[in-house]
């Protein structure tokens, strides 16, 4: 009698629904060799015997050498450790935001969707209002904004990573909304869903329903969103750097490399030709992982024949 | 793999041959046949009755014989005759005016068949449209002549409205309109009234009834419901699991299954005169295609089985009285 | 109808006068005021008379005081001047606004153009090669950073084959209708470029969606010939949710808006805001941050209206 | 459990029941556009291991009805006493130990399952939202569940997706049963099942009435399979009982135009082919407006003047004990 | 994907090469009578004396002239004025004020040939009402002070007028601010001086021959894109050889490099263009095809030190700050030399200069030498620490997004770091930090941004005591390193009044000495202003002070 139909689980499922995605296994390699290099960025820079934070005016703009594989930028310093050293902070920023936005509107959503009626009204009206907020220009603003006067204390205010933390929180701040119309959305349905209605049944709380039966069913969409999401937070990240407004040096992310390099378009391409190819392939890697993820999770998929 | 039992039965009435059909899907576990071997006729004005439980081949069937199967399935097999073209033969084009001309098709869903941004009228006319050349005018009227036809009230008016302004009935009565239209020789009905309330189902078989006095068109009825099919088809063929397991004149099948899985259908459905207590039961559950048991593929529910039947594929052989069945312990 | 049109432009009155405020209290947040500014750029400058101009500027007083202030003056139709451009706000912003709209407008048209067929061609063969060469330029399309792509198209058209202006909007005494339009190719190319893709992969998704629904099997058994099916039948219904994202999407192209504009030396909103937000100029800053919000609502409201054409199912009370 | 329910009081009894819904809206903006009546003044008893059907066509209210009396939703009007206690206007503590006795079984054995449980933390979630017993016991619980239902221990730690439609209902069952229910409210428990799977199925749960007492709210629109399983039979239509019986009764002897039509519409096996015969014309109106005095009678081969007038009410008739029905003309007979 | 890589960047590197040597000529064939100049500001306001903005300077310098200004020599000549007055040539006389200060009363004549380009002739009411609406409390002229300490105007006739200050400085005849404004225009708009600012013809009707008197009136304005000028038919002097000259503005440095490439601007001006290192880097590429003009001048770029600060405080580490860096390296590797080393606020090209100053070569003997005397001491390669163990640690911030000086910044970072000084880099946007961080002197230790003088320009609002910024005097002045000296007090004070050439030139000397040897901020060098000119325009000079290049553009030509 308890022959199960299939012999794998959801997870197997999907992990074969994805390796057959072939652009979207090779972008979780890239991305994976990228993210552990760039961890890596210290071990790199020793073994190289080099050391990125020292400038060196007697070697600016050096060719690629045993010692600098990729050159020198024009402070003397070695670009291949600095890319990696900046793919951390873009790739954490990236990540980071991504998760805080994703939760934002996991929490939104899950209360829309899950209460519904005037709760969902009055939560999507205002989702809709972010949404139509013109983001750039409201970043820009924000960008601006005195820490100080938000309350926010003077030590972390003047502290080194203040625009880390800003970039984090102002994108996290304006981005949670695509997940929070998903996770509305897919709330809604399930609310309706007999197994909700059965735990409803029995008198479980509120609090049991939306993380026993709602959340989880949601997770799928929630990581597919927020894979997608993450290259839009670097390309951003990199466009805030452009208007002079991302990541300060000396903390150097792929968004102030390229952005510093832009000027040196003509002198040296190449300082300006790698931070734009690794923000390209890493992002354009978010998005293939993104779509992967989303055939290979597509519950439509799931039920199969 | 045994031959299709084809060389002893072509009546020369039949307008449609199905020979040997089968239908296969690419699946993450390989390829599954979902329908095996499928050869049947049809015959003008008379229905044929499909039943079978989910998941037995009755629609890809129907899809095959317009050549609608979605991927990943394909037609790997067999032959459709009608009006002398295998039909699995024709290309895209000569099939295109095959479809909604000669051989149409009801759907399960009236919610979901109907095209929610068009009027029905015009998608009703459509098929003249795209068939006869008509032109805009002509094929509205025709299609509102049509909704009266169906039974639908203030039919001119109801033309103009969209699907989803109508009750499931009235949806359903208009696709038949729409299947009708071209007066095909050939109706595939694939569970037209499993959507429906009883009472509006029972409009429907009417009005398919009606239909079919008045056009002569074969049908296809395709079931789960033994029941409806027991009122609707003059002969029934029945499924499991991909393949043809029984067919024969309705009453005779009816009265006097030979197939155990046929005869199991039967006895498990509450009747009247039972009384109340256990029911007949099938034991187990409807077979995975992509894991069937070996040999006959209802050997592991079958109380009759042994190990021959779990040897080999009983073939689909010819029993007195017209009637054909799949089985080594049919009884006689 | 009128009803629900009512309904949306008080909502939209409603959604404006919230951002208003809301940003009038994010501008009292920044730091330092337009006459700090000033006294940068002028050493001379007395605190006397910064005190002075402060008060001229009314920029002495509390926020709310200030905002109470511009609203009531904008009720009556004076929306203040502009610091930076010395002229009042709609001034500098009606031409900009009208600039920035062309760009918009050409871009929308043609990443449309561009975007929905090759979305359509990608979902008739899913997997294809075709389909993955559509996907790989969509996607190239959403991840390259959008002012590098700029600067390559610069470099490229510009200086490499001289064959278009590297910016600005028309030449200095030639103008005319194609020179104009040939200062709008590049930063047209540049936005388009960036959207196309998102536009490409919403009607991919949105049309595999509509073919694997029930009334294209029911059109198809019909006799609906592959043309008939995708123009006749899945487009409209694909269109659906395409027009909801696009609208969405109306916000993002104002921020892509921004780049390009700097890029180009355009001067449309997006770079007017900028400016505007860097040189403290409050009342052109708030002013072009609601226009480029009532673009967005406008947008909006647009596609609901479209959506309700294109869907009979949705009635507007 | 407080003062025990007088012996002779039924297990379940609703009196008046009415559950309306708001229409549409519900926006910010958006104004009401009506109330659907969905149940509009339903009273029935069901005694103890006993089985009511509620039969009748979409839309007339009836899973409604079972869910108000499953208490998910909280009735416009009306009664709802269980084991003799009044359970409307309760909140959600003092309702829990009545929920416990009241449990549901759902027609789609695929949305009626979490997809991310495992089939043990399934049946098991009952025990946990009712506090009852320790991990082991709970362990212990399921796997003499699961062995009732006909599921292997093994079964427990797979998910709803790897098992087919009929054995996703067993699960269902026996997350019903894990709290030793009195009552369980079943809405189309076998109408998504393949017919080889639906005898089954509803031998299961005859079994287990006979083991545990239990009693059925059985909802469903399948005539045949009520005459088969359930005692007394209600039938309704827009909202209302319009003909109750015992089952026999009923079909021998049915007092309503409508009860006759369902019965006449239902296709039979074996009956030969259809002939065109007396079908019940047009549709069934929509619960926002329903039609004035009897709602049958747009439809009704009897309708007279006074059917338009005046609403029947659910008096006794056919002459048998607890046959009922809401027709002016229930006492002629049939045409 | 690494080929793939690989080949893309020889691509775009050959493209980078293809664009530095094998360029297309800019089509030579049109007749060169229009000069397209990029640059990369727009003026806020066209408005002589409301706000002051190097782009409208820029600009207007071509439509007007002031009556004074410093030439290429930093000189001071007479533009508008028939001749310079001088104590010496009888035109300024020293005298007494009603209330017995000393003050000076300085006559000037307007040219006779001065006419606003609607034909009224410039004339001493137009003196008179500029001179009312710099007065105006309510005008937004945004500095007064040169208006009030000209307490009255005595006119003679038409074209000759007399100033009296209330102030007697060795600077009493240069009044290169003193900008006319048309009185037969502005007086009526002038009627409600509150709204005057909003409703200036300048600015409502910018294209108004009546506005210019210089070489040039403007023709054409495209807000925030270009300003056309065409040759005014009124000027007095010489011929311009433009007929028309543009004004592009471009805000992006690289677009700009890319629109001069493509033959969309001719020049790049120097006051608002390129950065000194982006200039340096076109020169080795396009150094044959543009002429790369490097004028070193009164910007003098330093980093104020917030003397407050208690490492700060002490004057060894303030000088070992300084011996630490190489600044001759800086200049020399990211300036190719172009902009030379300061060791004081005054420019060697200033007549003040003195060279027998304390100066700061890289010595980093010297400089551990200095941190260990201040208790100091380094612990292996780390950061020194002192006595109680605290680190020494210092911020320094400038304007985000300057390249240069945040280049500079990381260079001066490294530098200090061998020292076992560290150094934080906390940068902020231009409106923020000079908004506020600078002028309320929130800075922790450094701040390195720029001083813009003119000529033998007194350091009082940087220097004196009674500037430094507080809440209490409402944050103004400019003494932001919070510096306090009596002796430098007395010394400005002193020069201010000084009109003896000799005397001042001691005074001067003294004041370097003292700045040189406490080192209230360190400095670093000179800006220079990078011109990119092409070959064939000739007559352009720069200045290297206030003083645009533009004032002289009608000796521009091309050959």
């Amino acid at each position: 009698m308890s022959t199960a139909t299939h012999s794998q689980g959801m997870f197997g499922l999907a992990l074969r629904r994805f390796r057959r995605h072939r652009l979207a296994l090779g972008s979780a390699a890239a991305l994976v060799a990228l993210a552990v290099l760039a961890v890596a960025a210290p071990l790199v820079e020793a073994a190289l015997g080099v050391d990125s934070s020292v400038v060196d005016l007697f070697n600016r703009f050096a060719p690629a050498t045993a010692a600098h594989p990729l050159g020198t930028d024009e402070l003397g310093r070695d670009v291949l450790v600095r890319l990696l050293y900046g793919g951390r902070v873009s790739l954490l920023v990236g990540l980071v935001t991504a998760l805080v936005a994703a939760v934002i509107g996991t929490i939104v959503g899950l209360i829309a969707g899950f209460y519904g009626g005037r709760v969902d009204g009055l939560l999507m009206r205002f989702t809709d209002g972010v949404i139509a907020l013109p983001l750039l220009p409201l970043l820009i603003v924000l960008a601006a904004l005195d820490l100080e006067k938000v309350g926010l204390p003077a030590a972390f205010v003047q502290s080194e990573n203040v625009s880390l933390y800003r970039i984090i929180a102002i994108v996290a701040l304006v981005g949670w909304t695509t997940v929070a119309r998903l996770v509305r959305g897919a709330a809604l349905t399930l609310r309706e869903a007999d197994f909700v209605l059965a735990a409803h049944a029995q008198g479980a709380g509120a609090l049991r329903i939306m993380a026993v039966h709602i959340l989880p069913n949601l997770v799928s969409p929630i990581i597919v969103a927020t894979t997608l999401s993450v290259g839009s937070v670097i390309l951003l990240e990199s466009v805030l750097s452009f208007l002079g407004l991302g990541i300060q040096p000396p903390i150097p992310s792929w968004g102030n490399l390229l952005t510093n390099a832009q000027e040196l378009i003509w002198t040296a391409p190449a300082l300006a030709f790698y931070p734009g190819i690794l923000i390209f392939v890493t992002v354009i890697a978010f998005n293939f992982l993104g779509d992967g993820l989303q055939d290979a999770l597509d519950p439509k998929a799931m039920e199969g024949r | 793999m045994e031959p299709a039992p084809e060389s002893r039965e072509a009546p020369s009435d039949a307008i449609l041959e199905v020979r040997g059909l089968e239908v296969t899907f690419a699946t993450d576990r390989g390829a599954v046949k979902a329908a095996d071997g499928v050869s049947f006729d049809l015959k003008p004005g008379l229905t044929l009755g499909l039943v079978g439980e989910s998941g037995c081949g009755k629609t890809v069937t129907a899809l095959a014989l317009l050549r609608l199967v979605p991927p990943p399935g394909r037609i790997t097999g067999g032959r459709v005759l009608f009006g002398g073209d295998d039909l699995l033969a024709l290309s895209e084009r000569a099939m295109e005016d095959i479809r909604g001309k000669r051989i149409s098709m009801v759907f399960q869903e009236p919610t979901t068949a109907f095209n929610p941004v068009l009027t029905i009228g015009d998608q009703i006319a459509e098929a003249l449209v795209i068939h006869d050349g008509a032109g805009r005018a002509e094929a509205h009227a025709a299609a509102v002549g049509m909704l009266e036809k169906v039974g639908i009230p203030d039919p001119a008016e109801r033309a103009g409205t969209y699907p989803h302004q109508m009750s499931g009935g009235m949806r359903q009565r208009a696709m038949i309109a729409m299947a009708l239209i071209c007066r095909p020789d050939i109706l595939i009905a694939d569970e037209p009234t499993t959507a429906l309330d009883v009472t509006i189902q029972a409009q429907i078989l009417d009005l398919m009834g009606e239909m079919q006095r008045e056009f002569g068109v074969a049908i296809l009825f395709i079931s789960h419901d033994l029941a409806v099919i027991s009122e609707m088809a003059d002969e029934v063929m029945v499924m499991y699991a991909g393949r043809v397991v029984e067919r024969a004149p309705a009453d005779a099948l009816l009265a006097h299954p030979l197939h155990p899985y046929t005869q199991g259908l039967i006895e498990t459905l509450p009747r009247h005169g039972v009384g109340r207590g256990r029911l007949p039961a099938i034991p187990g559950t409807v077979p995975d295609l992509g894991a069937l048991p070996d040999g006959c593929r209802f050997s592991d529910r079958c109380p009759l089985a042994d190990d021959g039947c779990r040897a080999a594929e009983p073939p689909l052989t010819q029993a007195p009285g017209g009637r054909w069945v799949a089985c080594y312990k049919a009884a006689p | 109808m009128t009803r629900f049109l009512a309904t949306r432009v008080a909502q939209s009155v409603i959604v404006l006068a919230l951002m208003s405020f809301a940003i009038y209290a994010l501008i009292g947040l920044m730091p330092g005021d337009p006459i700090d500014l000033m006294i940068s750029a002028d050493p001379k400058m007395t605190p006397e008379d910064a005190a002075r101009l402060r008060e001229l500027y009314g920029v002495d007083k509390p926020v709310v005081e200030r905002y109470a202030n511009w609203l009531m003056a904008a009720l009556g139709g004076d929306l203040g001047y502009s610091r930076l451009y010395a002229a009042p706000v709609l001034d500098v912003l009606l031409p900009a606004l009208g600039n920035t709209l062309i760009l918009l407008g050409l871009t929308l048209v043609l990443s449309l153009a561009i975007g929905l067929p090759a979305g359509v061609v990608a979902a008739l063969r899913p997997y294809s090669r075709t389909d993955y060469a559509i996907n790989l330029f969509a996607f190239a399309g959403i991840s390259v950073p959008a002012f590098w792509l700029g600067l390559l198209l610069i470099i490229v058209f510009a200086v490499i084959l001289g064959v278009l202006p590297a910016g600005g909007t028309e030449t200095v005494g030639g103008a005319g209708f194609w020179d104009q339009a040939k200062y709008l190719v590049l930063p047209v190319a540049n936005l388009t470029l960036a959207s196309v893709g998102g536009h490409t992969r919403y009607m991919r998704a949105a049309m595999m969606e509509t073919l694997r629904q029930d009334y294209i099997r029911t059109a198809r058994a019909k006799g609906a010939g592959r043309a008939r099916v995708v123009l006749g039948h899945a487009l409209r219904n694909a269109m659906i949710p395409v027009v909801t994202i696009i609208a969405l999407q109306f916000g993002y192209l104002f921020s892509g808006a921004l780049i390009t504009e700097t890029i180009f030396a355009y001067p449309g909103m997006g770079k007017l805001i900028f400016d505007s937000i860097m040189g403290n100029d409050f009342n052109l800053a708030l002013v072009a941050l609601l226009f480029a919000t009532l673009v967005t609502l406008i947008g909006n409201l647009l596609a609901d209206v479209t959506y309700a054409w294109l869907d009979p199912r949705i009635t507007y009370r | 459990m407080t003062a025990g329910p007088a012996p002779e009081a039924p297990l379940l009894e609703v009196r008046g029941l009415v559950k309306h819904f708001p229409a549409g809206g519900g926006g910010l903006f958006a104004a009401d556009t009506g109330t659907v009546r969905a149940v509009d003044g339903v009273s029935f008893r069901l005694g103890r291991g006993e089985t009511l059907a509620l039969v009748g066509e979409s839309g007339c209210g009836k899973t409604t009805l079972a869910r108000t009396v499953a208490l998910l939703y909280a009735p416009t009007a009306g009664s709802v006493r269980f084991q003799g206690r009044e359970l409307t206007g309760l909140g959600r503590r003092d309702l829990k130990p009545a929920r416990r006795r009241i449990q549901m079984i759902f027609q789609d054995p695929y949305s009626s399952l979490n997809p991310r449980l495992p089939v043990g933390a399934i049946i098991a979630e009952p025990l946990v939202i009712h506090g009852l017993g320790g991990r082991a016991e709970r362990r212990d619980r399921v796997a003499t569940l699961a062995r009732q239902v006909g599921l292997g221990a093994a079964d427990m730690d797979r998910y709803p997706h790897q098992f087919s439609g009929g054995q996703r209902q067993r699960i269902a069952i026996a997350r019903a049963l894990a709290v030793e229910p009195s009552l369980v409210i079943a809405d189309e428990p076998v109408s998504a099942l393949d017919v080889s799977i639906q005898s089954q199925v509803l031998n299961l749960m005859r079994d287990l009435q006979a083991a545990h007492g239990l009693a059925y709210l059985f909802i469903s629109h399948d005539l045949a399979v009520v005459r088969h399983f359930a005692d007394r039979v209600a039938v309704m239509y827009l909202g209302r009982i319009v003909e109750e019986a015992p089952a026999d009764a009923l079909f021998a002897n049915p007092r309503h135009p409508y009860t006759r039509a369902l019965i006449a519409a239902q296709p039979v096996v074996g009956r030969g082919k259809r002939r065109p015969g007396d079908v019940l014309r047009g549709d069934i109106p929509s619960p926002l407006r329903p039609p004035p005095g009897c709602a049958f009678h747009p439809r009704c081969p009897l309708a007279q003047d006074i059917c338009r007038q005046s609403a029947p009410a659910l008096e006794a008739a056919g002459g048998e004990a607890g046959h009922r029905a809401a027709c002016h003309f229930k006492d002629e007979a049939a045409p | 994907m690494t080929a793939m890589v690989r080949r893309t960047a020889v691509a775009l590197l050959l493209l980078g090469l293809a664009a530095a040597g094998a360029l297309l000529p800019p089509a030579a064939a049109k007749p060169r009578d229009t000069l397209v100049i990029g640059i990369t500001q727009f003026p806020s306001t066209f408005h002589p004396n409301i706000d002051s903005m190097l782009a409208k300077t820029y600009v207007l310098a071509m439509t007007r002239r002031p009556f004074t200004a410093y030439d290429k020599d930093w000189a001071l000549v007479c533009m508008l004025c028939t001749r310079l007055p001088t104590i010496e040539n009888g035109l300024a006389v020293p005298e007494q004020t009603a209330d017995g200060k000393p003050g000076i009363a300085v006559t000037y004549t307007i040219r006779p040939d001065a006419t606003w380009g609607d034909g009224t002739p410039v004339t001493t009411r137009d003196v008179v009402f500029t001179w009312k609406v710099g007065r105006h409390p309510k005008t937004g002229v945004s500095n007064t002070e040169f208006y009030r300490s000209l307490y009255a105007i005595d006119v003679k006739d038409e074209k000759t007028f007399t100033l009296r200050f209330d102030k007697l400085t060795f600077q009493y005849n240069a009044i290169n601010g003193f900008q006319l404004l048309p009185q037969h225009l502005e007086e009526a708009r002038f009627a409600d001086p509150m709204a005057y600012k909003n409703r200036t013809t300048f600015d409502t009707d910018t294209t108004n021959a009546g506005l210019y008197f210089g070489p040039y009136r403007i023709t054409e304005v495209a807000r925030g894109a270009h300003v056309v000028l065409e040759p005014n038919p009124t000027w007095w002097g010489g011929k311009p050889y433009f007929r028309r000259i543009v004004v592009r503005v471009i805000g992006n440095t690289a677009a700009l490099e890319a629109n001069l490439m493509s033959g969309a601007i001719d020049m790049i001006a120097g006051e608002l263009g390129l950065t000194i290192d982006q200039a340096v880097a076109f020169e080795k590429r396009n150094g044959a095809r543009f002429n790369i003009v490097y004028k070193a001048g009164l910007i003098y770029e330093h980093i104020d030190l917030n003397l407050d600060n208690p490492i700060l405080k002490d004057s060894r580490v303030r000088k070992a700050l300084v011996y630490a860096l190489d600044r001759e390296a800086i200049s020399e590797k990211l300036f190719a030399g172009r902009q030379p080393v300061a060791h004081s606020s005054v420019n060697p090209l200033d007549w003040v200069y003195a060279d027998d100053i304390p100066k700061y070569p890289h010595d980093p003997a010297k400089a551990a030498a200095l941190l260990d005397a201040a208790g100091w001491t380094a612990t292996g390669k780390g950061v020194r620490r002192n006595k109680a163990g605290d680190p020494l640690t210092l911020e320094i911030m400038t304007t985000a997004g300057n390249r240069s000086r945040e280049l500079v910044q990381q260079v001066l970072q490294s530098q200090w770091k061998r020292l076992g000084i560290d150094v934080r880099i906390r940068n902020q946007p231009a409106r923020v930090f000079f908004g506020q961080t600078v002028t309320q002197r929130k800075f922790s230790a450094m701040a390195m941004f720029a001083w813009i003088s003119a000529p033998e320009g007194v350091p009082r609002t940087i220097l004196h005591s009674d500037h430094i910024p507080t809440p209490e005097n409402n944050y103004a002045g400019q003494n932001f390193t919070g510096y306090v000296n009596k002796e430098m007090d007395d010394l400005i004070e002193r020069i201010e009044v000084e009109l003896d050439r000799k005397a001042r030139a001691r005074l001067w000397r003294r004041l370097q000495v003292i700045y040189a040897d406490e080192l209230p901020a360190i400095p670093l060098y000179f800006r220079a202003e990078p011109y990119v000119l092409p070959k064939w325009l000739k007559g352009l000079e720069p200045t290297g002070h206030q003083d645009v290049s533009t004032l002289w553009v009608e000796r521009w030509r091309a050959e």
